[in-house]
């Protein structure tokens, strides 16, 4: 889990491979790729990981829908998540490099320091009373701390967020689509959306949501049946 | 008192050297009865006077702390006295991590998690259990936390403040331009 | 190597500097490459610009072997540094690390990083300087350290033994499930 990386690292690989520069056609032209990636994803890694890639994709498919249905205006609050996904990427990859010129440098030239107060003779050194009452009301904290330490490891928290995030994407998915799925089955771009969506099937599946499952594959189905 | 007429920037220079950790500047001030200011000049006096070929220590000089240390130059005659084992190894997330909070710390969680595109609970946990980075309350905001490299991370890097890593201005302007007021969004 | 261009007066201050204690002119003669004649110039040279106003050490030349230390008109000034260090209050952080090694010790440093989530080396070493917690060597890891609490600071609280701290039982067992297998990850 520490040497993994994560959801824009990927993206910018998918980017790269093609060789094409961070612009929001571009974005389009991997989203497929980037979804088909995320839905395989689902065994190998964490939900925690998992919703992380998730709320990407979310950005990706808004992106991806207005390209191909550029009829369509965007909102002025998709424009803002549409704007905010291109520029994080430039910003990643322009802090690559950082990464890289740190890399070089680490452990390169290390400065040491002198062990603090390294001369004093050996003693006591206590002003205060301490008590162990006081104490126990330390571990008290530190036990409680321990515990949620513990619940945030097995990633509880995390999972009510992507519940949230997969529900609200597919809400989003399934308005756009029931409102334009007549236009576009008149278009040529048909076979990609498809190609989109049983991605997007795939990642449903394997995130494993239990709660809202069926009315999250409802909603699929009825893009489907249209499909 | 005796200092005889060793002066300020001789008083300092023995307070640091005794310390040995990071001692803010604050204490400095009080111990030699001058003000944050005077202080202040006389580092920038002393850390001047380090650059000689003849000198092998150095300073490194944070917002509010200063610590002497050996000259980064002299890292691998030094590192044959050291006997601390040093934990040099960074793995790719915790590269991408570190390489957020030197050139755009202190900054939040947030922050960070934004241009990683990541959780970063853990990994932030884990570098600040290597030292390596550390928080304080943030001041914008009341029960949040900002983060930052710690005096460790610097001397790892052979630099004496984040500041002087390379193109540090250009990351810093070019984050703060598109993460301007995104950040809260998320 | 990449000493730039840092020359035998420099190589021998760092030297002296990280080292601490007294060390042989022949050690410090063999780190540097240098012979002892030359390593023993340098050191006049060096202990002559010591005598500037502007600095606060001093070198302690024996038969063959030598010392950085304060300058001792500045002795007053490190005794006050000293005495604070120590007479000051144990900060939350402190008594967060105290406890810790009190209730789980004797335990490694990781277990307590682990709980405290910061790296705790200047914490310990600060106890440690202050006699309220000791280091021995880990039985089960070797170059490892174990911590626990001193015997003084028990009788201080006026407790023969760590396990008369109040639910002590529970704490340890506490910490026992919830930490087993973690502390490595870290």
């Amino acid at each position: 889990m520490a040497d993994f990386k994560g959801p824009l690292e990927k993206l910018l690989e998918l980017i790269e491979e093609k060789q094409l520069e961070i612009t929001r056609l571009n974005l389009a032209e991997v989203t497929s790729d980037f979804l088909a990636y995320v839905a395989k994803l689902g065994g190998k890694v964490g939900h925690r990981e998992v919703a992380d890639f998730v709320v990407v994709a979310a950005k990706l498919i808004l992106i991806k829908s207005h390209a191909l249905l550029p009829h369509l205006a965007p909102s002025k609050e998709e424009e803002r998540d549409m704007a905010e996904l291109e520029g994080r990427l430039r910003l990643y990859k322009e802090l690559r490099e950082g990464e890289k010129v740190i890399d070089t440098l680490w452990g390169k030239h290390v400065s040491y320091g002198k062990t603090f107060l390294s001369d004093i003779p050996e003693g006591f050194y206590l002003s205060e009373k301490v008590t162990p009452e006081q104490l126990h009301g330390y571990i008290k904290d530190l036990a409680g701390g321990l515990v949620e330490l513990q619940k945030m490891e097995e990633g509880e928290v995390k999972m009510v967020n992507l519940e949230e995030k997969i529900k609200e994407l597919l809400g989003w998915i399934g308005q756009r689509v029931q409102a334009s799925f007549t236009d576009m089955s008149k278009g040529k771009q048909k076979p990609e959306v498809v190609v989109m969506f049983l991605a997007l099937l795939h990642l449903l599946k394997d995130t494993n949501i239990s709660v809202e499952q069926d009315a999250l594959f409802a909603d699929i189905k009825i893009a489907h049946n249209h499909g | 008192m005796a200092e005889g007429k060793k002066d300020l920037r001789a008083q300092i220079e023995a307070i640091l050297f005794v310390y040995g950790e990071p001692i803010s500047l604050r204490q400095v001030a009080s111990l030699t009865k001058a003000n944050e200011k005077q202080v202040s000049e006389a580092l920038e006096g002393l850390k001047e006077t380090l650059r000689d070929d003849h000198r092998g220590l150095d300073l490194v000089i944070g917002k509010d702390e200063v610590q002497l240390v050996t000259a980064p130059e002299l890292s691998d005659l030094v590192s044959k006295l050291v006997k601390e084992e040093l934990d040099t190894k960074l793995t790719p997330a915790a590269l991408e991590t570190l390489t957020i909070v030197a050139y755009l710390g202190p900054c939040s969680r947030a922050v960070i998690e934004y241009i990683r595109g990541v959780n970063c609970a853990f990994m932030l946990r884990n570098l600040m259990v290597r030292g390596l980075v550390e928080r304080r309350s943030d001041p914008q905001k009341t029960g949040g936390y900002i983060y930052q490299v710690t005096f460790d991370f610097l001397k790892h890097m052979g630099v004496t403040s984040a500041k002087e890593l390379p193109e540090y201005e250009r990351y810093t302007s070019l984050a703060q331009t598109l993460i301007n007021g995104d950040e809260e969004g998320q």
